[in-house]
């Protein structure tokens, strides 16, 4: 059976070029870079050039980037590092409603611990609103963390005025950019960011690594205490072949970045015009414009998203779904909720988010299958007018 | 992590050993290395004209050593009190930022070789 | 150059069967594990079969492993993890004076963060007394942190009687065996551990993935948090290829433990005594019999470790020393400090440590260049009596 895989805000392949990137690393120089032998030294070498790498996709300088294990660990460690090193400075943090649940849960432990913590409304675009965040800033205020793309509905923020207010309010900005890392221009200067979140799966590097930008200055405390690896911001030995996989990946998401996500954009809005045409009673989640070019996130009204990802898998489809049914949770998915998105058109929303490989015919196959699976559904739904 | 020019003389020290009867001994420690390093001279007409060394530390310490006795040979006593830490780390075509320390040690040791020697002869 | 790896306690090549069952997971089964479609579907299973295997080495049930991205998480998870859940109870917290910087450095963060923590002594051999360690519980005692071998000087540790007094005591006790495990037998039952950490690259897996067991009904505060994954215990999206790698490393250490340590026993010894018997002024450091069979630590007096290195690095050895010259730290090696090994002699330490790879050759060529390398080093020594 055909395999499309539309789910590259989940993960993604390793790239063939980070595949043969990180092979070497794995029986010839398989050193400890913290050696000083040759072992290590060929790979601390190796793991100085990944650093480079990242930090030229971000714009930053290459000691301003600590390798991690993933994109949950940087949330983890920009919060919990911040609240730690700035504790005689505030204990208030500002977010948004619909981040990533590692920034999400990571404040609800936060606010058990001693911290209040704002939560941001959005509109139902998925929009903060900037007013709102400059009046909730406060003299115990010491962070505002707020995604650059969202992982549902790709929204992006306005980062670059959320990052002027944190400069004029003198209050640190950290940004998980998780999702918008290789897929829009990144750049921390321009952001004004002071601490940014990447992970290297979601841009064709393998699972298990990712990174945190720390501007030069920022007072952090370790998630991960120990050794004197990172200059004592991240302790335990390095994941060589995952840091040089990262670093090859953020090389190539960097050779033109612009024409791939004109490219994505051109076939998601292909995708999204076609569902739009042919099938009643569909509701597209997120902005219209300020979204990541590789997202499309719909409600098909009147069914429910696990019954039709199993329905898409069937046809060797991959998506996602903000239904509670997909994830094992109660409430389905908080960014919907956030939005207004009602309770049953939340458990419809359906997320195709796609990737360098994804091709029209990708688009096409999908349009072609999706009408009967969604009347088969609907006709089968309560909910559904048609069948009254 | 270590330049050829310090590999070289890492492996190659020039001027080890001691001298017998030396004109000025100097002895440097660093306590928290643990690093211990000797250097003595023979002068005349205040220059020096041979000069050796023994170090215990690491192979940024061995090679400072062994630099600084080759670039003292043969100096005055003054010029070779100008010779610092780092223009002996220069000539070793650098040393990595956490052993900069190790070539305080190889001017240091010099140095009160030198002093030694000018309690002893004045 | 002939290459001869003696640092398999720093870290080791990967396994070849290893590389081959982790391969498939970059490019072909490249799913999230957490998603429900066929992408997801395939690694899921993976990421489980490990689990049971990894809960095989060290005899207890999958759903008590938790996968982490290497041993230093895993330790930073025990100590802060059983902190933050155990509040209620103590503070205090009891642990060796030789444990690795994973341990050491959180404890010295938690003693800044309120706890108290008792740093138990060892004697020149590294081991602890079992006497001192039960005096040390108090009502407030929350947790024993004691490791099972000792990454410098193979010291093993009686850990089924450490547990035994834990239990005794109502204290929960974590044990970092991440040089144990895949060396010697370990058996969280036997140890009567609840907690234990092992780290991938130290046996043949990937570096940037490990493992805790956490006995069933120990509560612990996680340290990532985030998404649902590892049923809530670590967010963060698995490391599949890490993972499954993991899983061969620890079913192929299975296979032939005994033979594999009686193996590396031998070579070790036929090391030690060829040392002995060549070269003066050598003083092992660690018990003489309970010792990881892998591990030879020695120090050759009036030789300071890195140069040492140097010398063994251009005729193509690897090995590791206690020297804070090669460490970039000001102290040399803390556990020589606490076994009362003076400063020189912890200056002069060298750890020599073996692997399933090292050789009866290997043995040969290092006893064959060690006594020139000595003799020139100890000429070159200032505080070498033979020069006199
Ligand atoms: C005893 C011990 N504990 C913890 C660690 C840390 O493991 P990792 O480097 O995987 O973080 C090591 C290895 O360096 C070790 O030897
Ligand atoms: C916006 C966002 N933040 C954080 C994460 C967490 O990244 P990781 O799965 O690498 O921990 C994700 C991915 O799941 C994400 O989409
Ligand atoms: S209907 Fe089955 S999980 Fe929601
Ligand atoms: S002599 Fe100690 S670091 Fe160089």
């Amino acid at each position: 059976m055909k395999k499309i895989y539309m789910d590259y805000n989940a993960t993604t392949p390793v790239r063939p070029e980070v595949l043969d990137a990180i092979l070497p690393f794995y029986r010839e120089e398989f050193g400890n870079p913290s050696s000083v032998h040759w072992a290590g030294r060929a790979v601390s070498g190796a793991v100085e050039k990944a650093r480079e790498q990242v930090a030229k996709l971000i714009n930053c300088s290459p000691a301003e980037v600590v390798f991690t294990s993933c994109g949950s660990e940087g949330d983890n460690m920009a919060l919990k590092g911040t609240v730690a090193a700035l504790r005689d400075k505030g204990n208030h943090i500002i977010t948004t409603g619909v981040e990533h649940p590692a920034v999400l849960e990571t404040c609800h432990y936060l606010e058990k611990n001693g911290c209040d913590v704002t939560f941001l409304t959005v509109d139902s675009d998925g929009m903060v609103d900037l007013r709102q965040l400059e009046d909730a800033i406060t003299e115990k205020t010491i962070l505002i963390s707020a995604m650059w793309g969202n992982n549902e509905t790709g929204t992006l923020f306005p980062v670059e005025e959320i990052g002027r207010i944190a400069r004029k309010h003198k209050v640190r900005f950290h940004t998980d950019a998780v999702q918008a890392v290789g897929k829009i221009p990144v750049d921390v200067q321009k952001a004004g960011a002071d601490l940014l979140v990447l992970s290297g799966h979601k841009i064709g590097a393998p699972k298990g690594v990712g990174a945190i930008y720390i501007r030069r200055g920022t007072r952090m405390t370790p998630l991960i205490h120990g050794g004197h690896q990172e200059r004592n911001r991240r302790a335990g030995t390095h994941n060589v072949a995952g840091i040089v996989g990262l670093g090859m990946a953020c090389e190539l998401a960097g050779q033109n970045l612009e024409q791939n996500a004109e490219r994505m954009a051109h076939l998601r809005d292909k995708l999204e015009q076609g569902i739009l045409n042919q099938i009643p009673d569909v509701k597209v989640n997120g902005h219209r414009t300020q979204r990541l070019p590789n997202t499309l996130n719909v409600s098909f009204a009147y069914i429910e998203g696990e019954s039709l990802l199993l329905n898409f898998d069937m046809k060797g489809v991959a998506a996602s779904s903000g239904s509670a049914c997909t994830s094992g949770s109660l409430e389905p998915s908080h960014v919907m909720g956030a939005m207004g998105v009602d309770v049953a058109l939340a458990h419809s929303s359906t997320r195709f988010s796609l990737g360098p490989d994804s091709t029209e015919e990708d688009v096409d196959y999908i349009l072609e299958i999706l009408p009967p699976i969604i009347q088969r559904l609907r006709e089968m739904s309560p909910l559904y007018p048609g069948n009254k | 992590m270590y330049t050829e020019k310090v590999m070289d003389h890492f492996s190659n020290p020039r001027n080890v050993g001691e001298i017998e009867n030396a004109d000025g001994v100097g002895e440097v420690g660093n306590a928290s290395c643990g690093d211990i390093m000797k250097i003595f001279l023979k002068v005349e007409d205040n220059v020096i004209k041979d000069i050796k060394f023994k170090t215990f530390g690491c192979g940024a310490a061995i090679a400072t050593s062994s630099m600084v006795t080759e670039m003292a040979i043969g100096k005055t006593l003054d010029e070779a009190m100008e010779l610092t830490n780092a223009a002996v780390a220069e000539a070793l075509d650098g040393l990595p930022a956490n052993k900069m320390h190790c070539s305080n040690l190889a001017a240091d040791a010099l140095h009160e070789a030198i002093k030694n020697y000018r309690e002893n002869h004045s």
